[in-house]
């Protein structure tokens, strides 16, 4: 059967932007979405690890399920504020059940 | 003169310093040793729930004094200035950008939590040991520096972002470390003698294991950061090394306008020596995310802490000694 | 009288009742402080291995007696029935659905193990200690509370699902807690005095530092909590400030009745009076997974726990001395 | 090189019901999975985080990586499932190596 | 807005070769990854868990998002790798801002 | 006679035996009580950290002894060898793959830090309490048996991999447990008696309590391993059983032959008798990935750990004093 198709956000931002990026994502429309832990990682910026007992330079994925419309207003409010902070953000399509949720 | 040497030589060989030797040992050597994240952080609290309690304690007993007052002043004022000298001197000294520059100039004068406690430790098996209210100067001197150093960053300070600078200072008046430490210095204050009954064999007892189990990990993640020093170049690792004895030397100037006890103002050197590594770079990330954070970490965990930790606490408290006697 | 508000004093300036307060200001303030997930679960499990096995220790020395078996019987009986009067009032006093009534009403059948121990430490300092066998009685009455709740949501509870209600009865059984509580107390009961020497300096020199440390994450918890206060309304924030009072106050009458000591009746009031935060709110994800938990997290942690903390301790065992002298 | 696609699916589930989502995997054929803790999310009940050190609300992110049959027997199973707890599932192709294992 | 396709690459791997796979990345191409614990899962070899204090069954889930040629090399390598330790690897498509980084 | 019996059942009785018995207890009843992963890895640091500082302590005050040497070598003879006996019997008790079992048998040459410990705390209370320069022994003997392990595996080890096997020994020789387990008992015989001073709440006092918090944990785990002992049949249950008797009886004739105390001879029983379950694995998943972990892990953890800590101490001990009186 096919399903409903709605896009995935993921974004990798540091542990002190988390709660900017979660509101960007609020205000373009997100109405879900999970956080989860890195561990470590490599970027522009060089290497990282958790285990640095250090928050600075900790970093989050952030996944969120959301119509095309909001995803495409999260993307144009991303691309500024990935030029200034650190990390990336990238969508996919996805099938899901219930899809009015999204 | 003796009597400095092998206290110096107890300070090496104190359990303390030999578990961060085993960290950097560990780490130097990539064995997979490793504290959990979430056990590294369990012992960071204790340490300043231990260490700001304590203090709090000390001045319930010993009351508030003009002695305090004028400390915490003298902490305030190194901590607002030392970044500049620190900024100066890497600009000469490295081709660091501005931001990063200005970022780990910040680092230098703000304060690290545990050099000051080895630092207290080594004071007290010297017989001079500082006042309960060095606490208070300690956790005074955390943020200040961070104020300087967005000021030397200059515009780039937070780059565009909606944020005033007032809600910048909120942010980092209520770091966690911060909080944590004024909290239980006040705790301590408000509980005094009846409360440090309940909590002595936790925050007493326990207090010189668990900092040898936290400099274990302390080692590991400075020499995973010496790795970062080839990017610092000669001039980075100098200044790591220079830097914490001109804080010192500074302090120590200072102390003895203020006629401090030769205890309080080995304590003022330490703290003006150390270099953060909690509170600072977390502001930094926040405030100057442009800035290089390899730089700033390695210098202040891979460079700065291990040399006040092993030669830095002994040398400023013979200084200290011979400057003001005792 | 007079003695009563010194004690109601010291207990406001102990070191636990003011780490809880920092956390609630650190929460409120937005400050980043934190306790990490894994040393908050570590700092619950010693709390619960520590009285257990303490409370076991004491039943050794003292052996099992009629008093034991009638505050048991007490505590059960109060368990299984105060969800019954909570439920009549959350309807009465406030909109919610029946399923988050049903299992807010769970909630202040069970006890709450950190107020009991902020209240047995209270008791102790007032000169009337608690009998050892009132841990047995705290871990009994975890559960039974689950059952009334269940009752109580009716149909909806589990709703349609395969599990049969057995099942659902043996995963609240097995809660971790009620099974780590029961365990350490027997393990005190088997291992005895010889078994406490070996972990006296565990069990009981670190209690005070653990239960300070542990507060202030709850403190941080429970300021977090406070927004859901909103959902709840006045009438759900009424509830939860008297019904503490109705719960200890039945305790009282029923303690008249066993002609228990003024302590064991201070602190069978000190659980009927308080929430439970972790078993009961895990039973109710499983059992009514349509229950709001926002409702039933904010009411037992945001108001019914610091209320306890703060007034109604030194409230409860002053009743229990007015009515049953001492 | 043109890769064999599968079906990946992500649930976020809550701890108390991970077992039971499980057993609904493996019984709809599904026979590798893997389990990640989330931090911190929204959703239609509304916030929840990790560090509340109380597992009622705590959520768990099931991966699994299966053939297209698997999947949408999955996927009819999680419906009343999802009806009943909180929590999401979705869908998405995945180009495999080694594909007869899935 | 049709965004600049790239591909993410998910690797689920033993933390004992963790670091190998890291530097098989590094080797063809990749310049950015990041790296989350995983809690629990099952496989051909049977279920594992975080709980078991071991380090000896712990895997870790490595994101990478990179261009398609680099993607293809490391799919090449991954092979032998994934012949002789326990784990997988898959990729899909996403849609990135600021295509040119990966 | 009666003695012995007498101090078995108090080893039944003692609180860390109990607290693995409710572990395995909550773990076969499928309750949800769980020790976070981080705090147990913290306690295994701990455990880890204590018991080598106390061993370099006491031969701080001791000296390197003849004795100490000659155990040394004993220990690292030992763990070379008893591989090939279980690998022996492994092949012919069970139909194991070969990379399965020769990674099983190097379990059996190495050693399990807290059987040791429950193990010295035995010859404590039976007053004839083991020299502090076993654990050095114990260290040594972590290793050797992972090189046996891997030779019996034959061209199968690390199958076509590019490194070479120097690479794995430098991997294995740095694995976390071993490095801090010598790194301490380094420190400990450098900082000696002062060093003691400073961190004897922390890694004495502390000491059983923290192991009975471990030993749950290691009852969970035992309990859900338990599960796999389908996998193991009969013929490798009753190996997990017979094993550590061999390995025991082994070292009592070594210990016969060196003329060592009794109590160094039953820790020496101890440590050959026990599986590693921590340092074994973690090289066994690099070096042999083709090996099954749920067959080696659910002997170590599930078959040989518990037998030991309940029957087996006892038994060695016994045995030791029967032979070499005392
Ligand atoms: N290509 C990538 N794939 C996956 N994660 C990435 C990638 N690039 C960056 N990251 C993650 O995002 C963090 C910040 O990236 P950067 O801003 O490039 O330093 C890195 O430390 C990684 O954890
Ligand atoms: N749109 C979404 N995107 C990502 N995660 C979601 C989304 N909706 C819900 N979740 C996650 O699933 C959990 C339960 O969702 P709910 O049942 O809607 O409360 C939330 O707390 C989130 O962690
Ligand atoms: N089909 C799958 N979907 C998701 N994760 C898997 C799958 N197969 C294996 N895994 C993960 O990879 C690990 C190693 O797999 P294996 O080599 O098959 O034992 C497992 O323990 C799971 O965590
Ligand atoms: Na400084
Ligand atoms: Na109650
Ligand atoms: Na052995």
């Amino acid at each position: 059967m096919a399903r409903a198709v709605r896009k995935k956000l993921i974004a990798i931002v540091e542990v002190a932007h988390l709660n900017r990026l979660l509101e960007l994502l609020t205000q373009a429309g997100v109405t879900g979405f999970t956080v989860v832990d890195a561990r470590a990682g490599r970027g522009l910026e060089g290497e990282w690890d958790r285990a640095d007992f250090n928050d600075a330079t900790q970093k989050k994925l952030v996944h969120a399920i959301t119509n095309a419309a909001t995803a495409e207003r999260v993307f144009e409010a991303a691309e500024p504020f990935f030029d200034r902070y650190p990390g990336i953000i990238y969508g996919q399509d996805v099938e899901v059940l219930r899809p009015e949720r999204f | 003169m003796a009597e400095m040497f092998a206290l110096a030589l107890a300070n090496l060989t104190s359990p303390a310093v030999l578990f961060f030797a085993l960290g950097v040992f560990a780490g130097v050597a990539r064995s997979d040793l490793a504290v959990p994240e979430a056990v590294a952080k369990g012992l960071a609290l204790y340490l300043m729930l231990a260490i700001g309690f304590k203090g709090g304690v000390a001045v319930a007993e010993q009351g508030l004094t003009t002695t305090l007052i004028l400390a915490a002043l003298a902490g305030v004022v190194l901590s607002f200035s030392m970044p500049l000298i620190a900024f100066a001197l890497l600009r000469i000294m490295t081709s660091l950008d501005r931001a990063t520059a200005a970022a780990s100039a910040a680092h230098y004068g703000s304060i690290s939590v545990v050099t000051f406690v080895a630092g207290a430790e080594f004071l007290r098996l010297s017989g001079i040991a500082s006042s309960g209210h060095m606490v208070a100067v300690l956790a005074l001197m955390e943020t200040p520096a961070i104020l300087t150093g967005l000021l030397l960053a200059g515009s780039g300070a937070a780059g565009g972002d909606k944020r005033t600078r007032g809600e910048l200072v909120r942010e980092v008046m209520l770091n966690g470390s911060v909080v944590l430490l004024l909290g239980s210095f006040a705790i301590g204050m408000i509980s005094g003698p009846a409360g440090m009954t309940k909590l002595e064999p936790f925050v007493v007892d326990l207090f010189q294991g668990v900092l040898a189990l936290f400099l274990l990990d302390m080692g590991l993640v400075a020499a995973r950061r010496l790795s970062g020093a080839r990017r610092l170049g000669l001039g980075g690792v100098v200044f790591g090394l220079v830097m914490p004895l001109i804080g010192a030397g500074v302090a120590l100037g200072v102390a003895v306008l203020l006629r401090l006890s030769v205890g309080d103002a080995a304590a003022l050197m330490i703290l003006s020596g150390s270099a953060s590594y909690i509170a600072v770079p977390a502001a930094m990330r926040i405030a100057l995310p442009k800035a290089d954070p390899a730089v700033y970490l390695t210098l202040s965990l891979a460079i700065t802490f291990p040399f006040n930790l092993t030669l830095g606490i002994p040398l400023y408290t013979a200084l200290a000694r011979a400057v003001l006697g005792g």
